[in-house]
């Protein structure tokens, strides 16, 4: 078994209408050179989960930037440079779900773990939670959520094993490893591949049996230094 | 009945059977005891990855006798082995994989499957201490839940039943039935014959089954090899 | 208004006031912006550790300019370093530690707080892109969710409301609110006022507060250093 | 900061009819001196979360058969040698929950997030989920489960550090990290104590924020090993 693809080849399976969900916060762990190859591939009417929804001219604000989002569903739709989203949004040409971080967070995990709904205290009585189920447990009130699943998930490793079996850089571990649980089909950028076996089993944070594609991307980009330097996509 | 138990295939060969149906690649989870054997009969050039439910995935083989280290067991509390690619996680994680539907085969034994699917493998129902485990969760989010058994009981009733009369572990959830006699597909309600021991007529087999046998075209023939250990 | 404008506390003396309630070793979240502020004014002796919900767990303060790894920052996308004791986890991990109720203190900023403990600070219900962030689940689960604000808007609107009229982040989960001119209590459905600057009456004090104001007791002289930076 | 402590020191803490989640699956992972500890500390009327139910006359079997265990929420009471908690249980002496696996591990989960409830699939039809809610999501049935808390967790790590921050070893992590959340007060023995920043961020599988009070057990015994000896404590 091996999973190592080229970028253009793993994303070519995206098809029209599909809902992706990108890893990264802000810029940390964004997988910039997936989300470009999925700008190549030209895809559209996608609904796209992502904490954010993007900045400057590059990454998700490129592949919005390309009209190829239809729906957004993020906690934080501001950045240093969020025009791309915003004008879109404010013209109603794409469809927001804002829904708070951590039932984001929450829901994405639920999808990869099996688990259809639950409850949070997040967000009851609040705009977010109208229309949606509630229940009182132990004399408290809590909002019922539901499960967030894609077709496919790309995200950003560091170290990568031809197995799948991933470890993330720091901060950019984010939503990364939930959201490789959470979807049909995984594509996973890594920084370096290594041998099988040489990423210590106690240091795995993602198992390979989550992983369909790892494509290893050497000196990724990073977000934040691309829109220092301008950059724009394509 | 005596008959059945000299033609029937042994353990060994049910294991072999349905090691034959898992790809290169594929990430199993084999039940605690008879379903462990599976993992002995993978075919030349394929290579499954095994999901233990507390807490490994991709372990090697049993150690040597008196090389056990007794913090890498198996669900079945046996030793086991690293080997490259092992990941070691959290119970929590571990039952995402089963639950999130990661798996993409789970084996594991029965005391009876309903024509429905329903599967009864965790208790005789006959009081005693219960006890579950992971077969609940097991059979719910592996792509194909199979199960292994001898096609009867000690006794000579059918282990393929219309209803199970046993306590569920759960509905609906077994798509394949490898027994000592054939091998069944549970599909929209009804057991489907896959493959027959070629020792053992139609009829025969239906007299050993408790639930009505469909077939679709040719029954293929159920041959494994002699020399099983 | 004019004469609140210049004996109220900056926002440094607000965040000071507000780290001299954080014990050593305490949990902490500081929410971005104002509330950040906060780390800077920690007591010689105590050390908080501070969580940030992207991943992160006792991390220690910004990088030198033009030594920023872009793969460590915290919210609010702004460069953080590691310090011993420093771990990096996933986001549901992190909100775990939120909503689990393991953080020992929460501190946000605020549009208004209502004398329920509601809290609205995620949106001005203008219209324009909606953003939440973490701030509904942060308000949700750290044992103590402490606010800190003006006393009133920029047209001296009070902030200390009866009912938040602007869009709420949650009900009832506010339990201390520091003001630029008081340290107020959220008790059983209503304001009790533990500190006032020195320089406004509990008249006045009242007058710029738009729910009752009680007090049990001495209210305390609230007073912080002149020269924070 | 310095969490560290002595094993009967922290222990006891641990009051009459608390709730204790004990970690480890089997022998694997279960804090034996801790168990122990409770043991000397002589505390009575505990409900004691553990997958199993013991194994020959040490560690949680010894404090069942000391009389200490009222309730017992586990998934699977047997093992090699389970004659301690077998007798008192066909005796009528101890109360048993018997939780599917994944439903304890989720449970636990749950605890340690704050999800009050969730919705499984596991046990729906089932005599084990008898008298659960259920709902329907997207065709399918599910069983509503709630969370699990307690008192006490008491677990077993690898190496620590004086804020708590653990690793653990091979598959002896299993229910320990879990519990370690879930519960007002997390008492770990951890192999190794080692200087605040020597265990790699990224290698940490707890973070401190879960922990309590650590004790340094350098050469934990092993259940397996106990009981091949045939030890009984105390």
């Amino acid at each position: 078994m091996d999973k190592r693809a080229e970028a253009a080849d793993a994303v070519s399976h995206v098809f029209d209408g599909a809902t992706v969900m990108i890893g990264g916060f802000g810029g940390s762990g964004a997988p910039i050179e997936l989300i470009h190859a999925l700008i190549d591939h030209g895809v559209k009417g996608l609904t796209v989960i992502n904490n954010n929804a993007g900045n400057g001219h590059v990454g998700l604000a490129a592949l919005i930037e390309q009209g190829q989002v239809d729906k957004l569903i993020c906690s934080f739709p501001r950045s240093a440079d969020p025009r791309v989203f915003t004008d879109r949004y404010l013209a109603g040409q794409i469809e927001l779900e804002l829904v708070p971080q951590g039932t984001l967070t929450e829901r994405i995990r639920a999808g990869g773990a099996g688990i259809p709904a639950f409850y949070t205290p997040t967000g009851y009585g609040t705009d977010l939670a109208e229309g949606k189920p509630t229940a009182e447990f132990d004399g408290r009130m809590y909002v019922q959520e539901r499960w967030l699943k894609a077709d496919f998930a790309m995200i950003k490793a560091e170290l990568a094993d031809a197995h799948g079996n991933l470890t993330y850089r720091m901060a950019a571990r984010n939503f990364n490893p939930i959201m490789a649980t959470a979807a049909t089909t995984t594509i996973v950028q890594a920084t370096r591949m290594v041998e099988l076996g040489a990423i210590d089993p106690e240091h795995i944070i993602t198992p390979g049996i989550f992983i369909n594609h790892v494509i290893e991307v050497p000196r990724p980009a990073q977000e934040e230094e691309l829109n220092r330097a301008g950059a724009v996509y394509p | 009945m005596t008959e059945i138990s000299k033609i029937k295939l042994s353990n060994a060969q049910i294991a072999w059977r349905a090691a034959q149906d898992i790809p290169d690649g594929a990430y199993v989870n084999l039940g605690i005891g008879f379903p462990e054997m599976v993992a002995r009969f993978q075919p030349d050039g394929r290579q499954a990855i095994f999901h233990t439910e507390n807490g490994v995935l991709d372990f090697g083989p049993a150690p040597e006798p008196g090389r056990e280290d007794w913090d890498l067991i198996n669900a079945g509390k046996k030793a086991i082995t690293v080997r490259p690619g092992t990941a070691f996680f959290h119970h929590a994680d571990s039952f995402a994989m089963v639950r999130g539907g990661h798996l993409d085969v789970a084996i594991l034994g029965a005391y009876q499957v309903a024509q429905t699917g329903d599967l009864a493998n965790w208790s005789t129902g006959r009081g005693g201490v219960p006890a579950v485990g992971g077969a609940m969760d097991l059979v719910h989010g592996a792509k194909r839940v199979a199960v292994l058994t001898d096609h009867v009981t000690k006794s000579g009733a059918p282990k393929l039943v219309d209803r199970c009369t046993l306590p569920l572990t759960g509905l609906g959830c077994v798509t394949r039935v490898y027994t000592s006699l054939a091998v069944v597909d549970v599909e929209e309600g009804h057991f489907l014959l896959r493959e027959k021991i070629p020792t053992i007529t139609l009829d025969a087999l239906q007299q050993v089954t408790g639930a009505p046998l469909h077939a679709e075209g040719q029954v293929a023939e159920l041959v494994a090899p002699e020399d099983l250990a």
